[in-house]
C-alpha cells in the first residue's frame, strides 16, 4: 500500500504538526509513539505530552483549532480523576467504578475505525481511477440524442439550482415596459363604452383609435378575447375572411364574471 | 489477460497479448478515433508493424463480438456499437431522457418550491427562459401539481409541489425547505441580495369541478 | 453478429446470440451503470432470467477480453479498461481527469457511509473536528446529499451518500462497504466486547436510490 498520508503506522515518528486533523489524531499518535496500551493509557504520561505538542504548535503559530484545547481540558480532567483516591474496594455493591479513561477509549477506537475505512475507500478509489469508460463520442452517432445525466435530487441541489436562477435573474438587465402600456381591464372599459355608442363596429375599427404601437395591437386583441370569454360581445364573420363584426350583448345570467369584480369566485 | 484464449482465430496470433490489451484499451477509451500515428507515439517502443499487428488483430477480433465492432474513422480507430443495434441504443436514451431530472428541470422545481403556487408565465419570467416542457416532466414524475388558477385574465394555471415532493426531499413541510441563509451560514453559499425567496399568495382561484386532474386527494402542500 | 463462434466458452449458451448482441451494445452505450431493471425495461419482450444470463454470458466473456472488463457498481454493469493498464490510457489524457479527495473528505465520507443518515455534529463528534467545510465539498460533488431533517431540536440536516457514491469507489451497492468490524485487525487492537459494530442502515435510506423508477422489485440495489 502507498503512503496515503495517513499516520496510520506505529513507526510514522517524524509528524509534521499540521498534519493532525484533530484532537484525536494526535492522540493516536502519541499513543502509538510511547507504545502504550490503548485500553490501559498512562493518562499522566499523554497528557504531558499532549500538552507539550500543543505548546509547540501554539510557538509555531499554527492555527489551533478550538478542539484541540477542548481535548487538552478532557485529559487534564481525567488525569485529576484518576488521581483521586479509589473507593473502598469493600464497598464494591455500588458495582465496579468506570474507568474515567473508558469514553476516551471508546472515541479513539471509533476514530480509528473510521481512519481505516477511508483508507479503504481511498484504495477503492485509485482502482476505480484506473478504469477507464468508453468516450462519448463513440455513442454521439447512435445514440442520437446529448446525452445530460440525471441530477440527484436533493435540498443541495435545489437549494443551488435556485440560487443559480437568482443569480441569473439579478444579472439580468430589467425588462422596461413601456410606461404608457394600457391593462387589458382598461382596455376592455374603453371598448365597451365605444360599443356602447355604436352597438356594432367592424373588427378592424377597435384597433384604430390607439398610437398603432404593437403593444397596443396586442392589448386590444387580448381585451377581445377576455370580452368574449365574459360574453359581453358577440363577434359575426360573413363567410370565410370576411368582415368580422362586433356587437355588444346583455350579459347573461351564467356568463363568468369579469377578473376583479367582487361577485366573481 | 495476458493469454488471450481464442488468438489463433486472429491473423496477428504473434503479436504479444499486453500489446494487444494496450491497443483495446488505448482505443476504448480515447475520446476521439485514435490514429496509428497517435497510437505509435504512445507506445513509442514497440516497432509500427507490430503496433498495425496488434490493430489488425483487434478488428478481426471485433468481427465476432455480438454488439460492437472496430471502424474506421477520420483516419482513426473507434469502438462503437453495430449499427443493426441503434435502434435500441436510441430507445436507451430515449428512455433516460424522458425520466431524468435536467439542470432545467431542478431549476424549475426550485422556483416552485420556493414561490409556490406560481404561474408558468411567472416561472419563466424568473427563470429567464421558457418553461413549459419541464412542467410535464414534473408533473409526471409526481413532484408538482396543479392547485388552482390565478385570477388574472386568462386565467392560467397555478402550480405548487406535492406531498411527494416533501416525501422525496425529506421534509415535514414546506417550513421545513431550507432557507437561503441556512445553508449560507452551513456551507458557505453567498445569495444575491434583493430577491425574496417567498412571497405571499394572491389571487388564488379554486380549481373549478372536474378540473383538479392532477391533484390527489387528500395530499396536501402545506 | 448472428453466429457467435466462440459461445462454447460461456456458461450461458443457451442465450440468443441476438440477446447478447444488444444486451453488449445496452452495456457499452449506456452512460452510467447499467442496471437489470433497465434492461429488462428495454428489453421487455425477454424473460428476466434471460436478461440476467445474457449479463452473465458477457461477463464471462469479457474476463477474456485483453483489455477491457465488465464491472458490476451501483447496481449496474459497465464495461471499463482493465485497471493495470491505467498508465497506457492515462497518456490519452493531457490533465488528470479527477481530482482526488482530501484525506479529510475521505474520513469524513467513510463516517456517513457507515452511519447514514447522520448529521454534521454527529460527523463531527465522531472525528474530534468541525467538518462543515467538507461537507459543502462533497455536496458540490454529489458524493453525499441531504436525504432530510433529523426530528430533534433545531431539525439539523441528514446526510447520506449518493450513486455517484457508489460509481466513484466502484461500489456494488451498500453491503458491498467492508464490515468495520472486520478492520479491528487491521488496526491491531484488540477489540474489548462492548463496542458496538455499526453496519450500513440501508433500512434508513429512502431515497437512497432517490431515482428509484429504474429499480425494479427484486432487482437488487441492496
Amino acid at each position: 500500500m502507498q503512503d496515503h498520508g495517513f499516520e496510520s503506522s506505529a513507526d510514522a515518528y517524524r509528524v509534521k504538526l499540521d498534519s493532525f486533523e484533530g484532537p484525536l489524531d494526535l492522540l493516536l499518535h502519541l499513543i502509538r509513539k510511547s507504545e502504550v496500551n490503548i485500553y490501559d493509557i498512562p493518562i499522566a504520561l499523554i497528557t504531558e505530552q499532549y500538552l507539550a505538542y500543543i505548546k509547540l504548535m501554539e510557538e509555531m503559530n499554527l492555527d489551533l483549532a478550538g478542539e484541540f484545547l477542548v481535548m487538552a481540558s478532557t485529559l487534564i480532567h481525567i488525569k485529576s480523576r484518576t488521581l483521586l483516591p479509589r473507593p473502598d474496594p469493600a464497598q464494591e455493591d455500588a458495582g465496579p467504578e468506570e474507568d474515567p479513561r473508558e469514553a476516551l477509549v471508546r472515541r479513539l477506537l471509533e476514530h480509528e475505525k473510521y481512519k481505516a475505512a477511508a483508507d479503504m475507500l481511498h484504495d477503492r478509489e485509485t482502482l476505480r481511477g484506473a478504469q477507464f469508460g468508453r468516450s462519448d463520442s463513440s455513442v454521439a452517432k447512435a445514440a442520437g440524442e446529448a446525452y445530460e445525466p440525471e441530477l440527484e435530487v436533493d435540498l443541495f441541489s435545489l437549494l443551488a439550482a435556485f440560487r443559480g436562477v437568482l443569480e441569473r435573474a439579478s444579472r439580468r438587465p430589467q425588462m422596461v415596459l413601456p410606461p404608457d402600456q394600457m391593462s387589458i381591464e382598461d382596455r376592455i372599459q374603453q371598448l365597451l363604452s365605444r360599443l356602447s355608442e355604436t352597438e356594432a363596429c367592424g373588427f378592424e375599427d377597435l384597433f384604430a383609435d390607439g398610437d398603432g404601437s404593437r403593444g397596443f395591437m396586442i392589448v386590444t386583441f387580448l381585451a377581445l378575447l377576455e370580452m368574449i370569454r365574459l360574453k359581453l360581445i358577440r363577434t359575426s364573420q360573413t363567410g370565410s375572411f370576411g368582415a368580422i363584426r362586433i356587437y355588444k350583448r346583455a350579459r347573461p345570467a351564467g356568463a363568468p364574471h369579469p377578473i376583479g369584480d367582487p361577485q366573481g369566485a | 489477460m495476458e493469454d488471450v484464449q481464442n488468438s489463433e482465430a486472429s491473423p496477428a496470433g504473434t503479436v504479444s497479448a499486453e500489446l494487444r490489451a494496450i491497443v483495446e484499451a488505448l482505443i476504448y477509451a480515447s475520446p476521439e478515433p485514435i490514429t496509428i500515428k497517435m497510437l505509435c507515439k504512445l507506445l513509442s517502443d514497440e516497432p509500427q508493424e507490430d503496433v498495425v499487428a496488434a490493430v489488425d488483430a483487434l478488428k478481426a477480433d471485433y468481427e465476432q463480438r455480438p454488439g460492437l465492432q472496430c471502424v474506421e474513422v477520420a483516419g482513426g480507430f473507434q469502438i462503437v456499437t453495430r449499427p443493426e443495434l441503434h435502434e435500441w441504443v436510441r430507445r436507451l436514451f430515449h428512455e433516460r431522457s424522458t425520466q431524468k431530472l435536467t439542470v432545467q428541470a431542478l431549476e424549475t422545481l426550485a422556483v416552485i418550491a420556493y414561490k409556490q403556487p406560481i404561474t408558468a408565465l411567472e416561472i419563466s419570467d424568473v427563470r429567464g427562459v421558457n418553461t413549459s416542457g419541464v412542467l410535464s416532466t414534473l408533473l409526471e414524475r409526481h413532484l408538482i401539481k396543479i392547485v388552482g388558477r390565478k385570477n388574472i385574465v386568462g386565467r392560467p394555471f397555478l402550480y405548487a409541489t406535492t406531498k411527494e415532493f416533501l416525501i422525496r426531499f425529506g421534509l415535514r413541510d414546506l417550513g421545513d425547505l431550507p432557507k437561503i441563509g441556512d445553508m449560507a451560514e452551513a456551507l458557505g453559499f453567498d445569495p444575491p441580495g434583493g430577491l425574496s425567496e417567498l412571497e405571499p399568495r394572491e389571487g388564488l382561484l379554486p380549481l373549478a369541478e372536474g378540473e383538479a386532474q392532477v391533484d390527489p386527494p387528500g395530499s396536501s402542500t402545506s
